[in-house]
């Protein structure tokens, strides 16, 4: 079916923030929807347990990529702790609604920032 | 959205030509008679039929009673394929053969493959045959898949995504030396290129208004005498009760005047060749790390795919419509589909790489500037979007 | 011809109403995206297809994601018997229930006893109950003939020959009460008179765009929220994947427009009773030994079907195309067939007496001067061919 | 299938040649379509073995009213030995020609006068 993708969408789509690589992140997440088989990079610097700042490289798309764009702007200057909580419906919310059957673009920005924050938390025990 | 907006989605649809309209027009509410009444002013809508079976048969160097009007390509294939399979499950005599196996290929549109895996469901046995890296069918393996129950062999044309003709003249050999029914898809192909049904040597053959600048909701399967199928939509006896339904007279009109208007417009596939192969070598000199699948030369004139590595299709589909260009990322039937083309994916294109596709198709009114166009704004657009891509980085 | 042409077929095919026409006229060549495709352009014509399904749901006081499109009455009838009857061979979960029996009744349109009778000869039983003399379905009958293994009730809401109109609401009580589904083809009466789904309690209703003053080769099938079938026409995920091939836009927009239109005019029928009634009297009061098949109340507003004993009615039918009056003898999709009617059959009326039938009905664009035209050179048409007749001398 | 007939069929349709009853005729045929169950009717007058007069009465389509009428043009002033030799073909000939699903209405108008010089010849002999 056909897509009709909201104003916000679009304007994240053909201006994505902080896209980009962070130099020695403190967290990366790469992820994979198992929808599309689409990938997501996200890079989070964090100070005194807040994230200061996300980057985020996309192949997918354009919900994927607003979906990446908009999480990158929900999560920066947020505690750790609660971005972790940022599910995909959140994301959706953001975005002013997504169509049905691009959903799992949503998820696939949630898993980004869970596995980027995993990625800090190991990396954090082990200092 | 100020500028010139610039279509090159010609495989998907394309505009009813003036001139079909204006053909149409009088059946609308003038000459609107059911053709099979028996009054004289019902004898205006049949003669209107009929000359219009007769320039579709023309185009296709047909008789006329070998044309029956459907509504549309999907359907067209429905009726084929359905129909030859079903003629063997009913008391239909002088089937050709009998079996239960059907032979076709991993690249045919929906309309074909559908019809196939739901026979599969009614206990028939479906071969796809394999492409090779251009798309094209694999002689060989086709013929060892002919077996003593094979009843039908659908080979499309051409493909709607990568725009590859494929060999019909040897497959209907092939067809004809087995005692095989063959039918072609020619939905891609008829209006653009030469479908002469005895030099194809093909039994039935499907085509679509909308493709080739008539209207949408018409189509036509050409049967050719002798072949034996039952009818798919059951109703009254209209189209020699293959096809029932009231005549969808101005459609049909309308389709007639789009093949005769076909046959006048020869010439203008050197023209989109022109301008595709223009597209072609800007796209290779601008754009680095693109692929192009499809047969360098059998192939579609209009017809442009391309993969561009690292970036998703849709995402510079939108980028392009933002300029007022209007371009398909496989086909608008898969559109919103998740899975990367399957035809993409049997020519051994790696998934990712699939994702990343674009068509262009062009037709008649695409002009120089029009390309001129595309070559400014895409390779900015493809440039941008690898910035997003965890890929670009890569190179 | 010089004189007015008087058109009293309406029953077979209306002109398209100008409004309609206009309401096509953008998606021909100036909005003619596929509506599945991704870009700005193509939501356009998504939108107009969207809004017709709105339109036509209003119409049938049905939810728009009810409705799917098809290329006509005889397909949408196809769709959902044949759709319904599949899906218990196929697997699809939560069939309300599995069974092969289909009931439907012996005055049906070919459209609906032609596949029937196809799902009979690939294994379904089907009962054909009997009307009375009026052409009213036999509700015991039907009660009797549900059993257990009964998936589909298929019954017309009025009859195209003689106008009947069948006791739906009774009908659908005894399908819910034996959990069958329910579907009835409304062709001749969507538009025309109230058919809101809810009131009649169907499960499925197929109509048709031009026989209420809307395009050729476009017609519609509800399905109510939950029923399931299976797709009829195979191919590409169009309609809720269960009808494919590319959306006919204008078409889907001009049955849209004449779904709007018809409830705007929603007073017609009462001018149509007038004129047929008038009709009716002054064949009564002018023609002696004329029978009057169809019920004398349940009837649609403009039909009138007679039997003008001693005299066939193919030759009344061309002696008024010479007076420029358009009639039919029968149903058109039955016209040159060498059998008598069906449908007068059923109702009893003896074989030489339904050989005798002809059918007057009337439309939007019918006045009192065609019915008195027609009163006029009528009488003395008939008084003639029967001086040929064998079995005129015998009164 | 719609049919197309011939101006001949149309014209002898509408202007029928010979239509009625011939009291005390030397020969009646009376005969049914096996096909549609129409119905014609045939008197001859016959004198020195010459068809001197014919009328019919036919309960049938176009095509069949046009049989009759042209039927009887043809074997008025006939002898009856030829009369007998007059195939359905003949008079689909002299009509210009006949929808093919019409073809059985001129049997209709062949059987009539076979039926009809039978029953005169039938009648002669008892004399
Ligand atoms: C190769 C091919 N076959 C069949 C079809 C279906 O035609 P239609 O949409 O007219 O039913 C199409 C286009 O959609 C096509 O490209
Ligand atoms: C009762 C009925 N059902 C179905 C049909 C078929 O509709 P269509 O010719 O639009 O396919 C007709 C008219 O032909 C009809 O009168
Ligand atoms: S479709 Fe893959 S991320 Fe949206
Ligand atoms: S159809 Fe009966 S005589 Fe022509």
């Amino acid at each position: 079916m056909a897509l009709e993708y909201t104003d916000k969408v679009i304007e994240h789509f053909r201006n994505p923030r902080n896209v980009g690589v962070i130099e020695n992140p403190d967290g990366i997440g790469k992820v994979t929807s198992p929808i599309c088989g689409d990938i997501m990079e996200l890079y989070i610097k964090v100070k005194d347990n807040i994230i200061v700042d996300a980057k985020f490289q996309t192949f997918g798309c354009a919900a994927a990529v607003a979906s990446s764009s908009i999480l990158t702007e929900i999560i920066i200057g947020k505690p750790v702790k609660e971005a972790l909580k940022i599910t995909n419906k959140r994301i959706v919310k953001a975005l002013g609604g997504l169509p049905k059957e691009k959903l799992h673009c949503s998820v696939l920005a949630e898993d980004g920032v869970k596995s980027a924050i995993e990625d800090y938390l190991r990396k954090a025990k082990r200092r | 959205m100020n500028e010139k907006f610039i279509y090159l989605d010609h495989n998907a649809t394309t505009p009813a030509d003036l001139r079909v309209i204006e053909a149409m027009r009088p059946y609308f509410n003038e000459l609107y008679g059911n053709p099979l009444s028996l009054y004289k002013f019902a004898s205006k809508s049949r003669e209107a039929v009929e000359l219009a079976r007769e320039k579709v048969a023309k185009l296709l160097n047909a008789e006329p009673n070998e044309i029956i009007f459907t509504s549309g390509g999907t359907e067209a294939n429905n009726v084929a394929i359905k129909g030859v399979a079903h003629a063997n499950l009913t008391a239909v005599r002088q089937v050709k053969k009998r079996g239960n196996h059907i032979i076709t290929s991993k690249i045919e549109h929906p309309a074909v493959l559908k019809p196939c895996k739901w026979l599969e469901s009614q206990g028939f046995k479906v071969t796809y045959i394999s492409v090779d890296k251009y798309g094209v069918i694999d002689l060989d393996e086709l013929r060892d898949a002919i077996t003593d129950k094979t009843i039908l062999i659908s080979i499309m044309h051409a493909n709607n995504e990568v725009g590859t003709i494929e060999p019909i003249e040897e497959i209907s050999r092939l067809a004809k030396e087995h005692n095989v029914y063959f039918h072609t898809d020619a939905v891609q192909t008829v209006g653009k290129t030469s479908t002469n049904v005895d030099e194809l040597g093909v039994d039935l053959l499907s085509l679509s208004g909308h493709k080739f600048y008539g209207p949408k909701g018409v189509g036509a399967l050409y049967i050719r005498r002798g072949t034996k199928l039952v009818p798919f939509v059951h109703g009254g006896g209209h189209e020699r009760n293959l096809r029932a339904g009231t005549h969808n007279v101005p459609g049909i009109v309308g389709l007639g005047k789009a093949c005769e208007i076909a046959e006048l417009e020869r010439e203008e596939a050197k023209k989109l060749k022109r301008l595709r192969d223009k597209l072609y070598q800007g796209i290779m000199d601008k754009i680095p790390e693109v692929i192009f699948p499809g047969h360098p030369e059998n192939r579609l004139a209009g017809t442009l795919s391309i993969c561009v590595k690292y970036v998703e299709g849709e995402s510079m589909l939108i980028n392009l419509d933002f300029e007022g260009i209007a371009v398909s990322s496989g086909s608008a039937c898969a559109s919103g589909s998740l899975e990367p083309s399957h035809v993409l994916l049997a020519m051994g294109i790696p998934r990712e790489v699939a994702h990343s596709s674009l068509r262009f198709s062009l037709g008649r009114d695409n002009t120089d500037e029009d390309i001129d166009k595309v070559l400014t704004v895409f390779p900015n657009i493809v440039k941008k979007l690898r910035k997003i891509s965890p890929f670009g980085k890569h190179r």
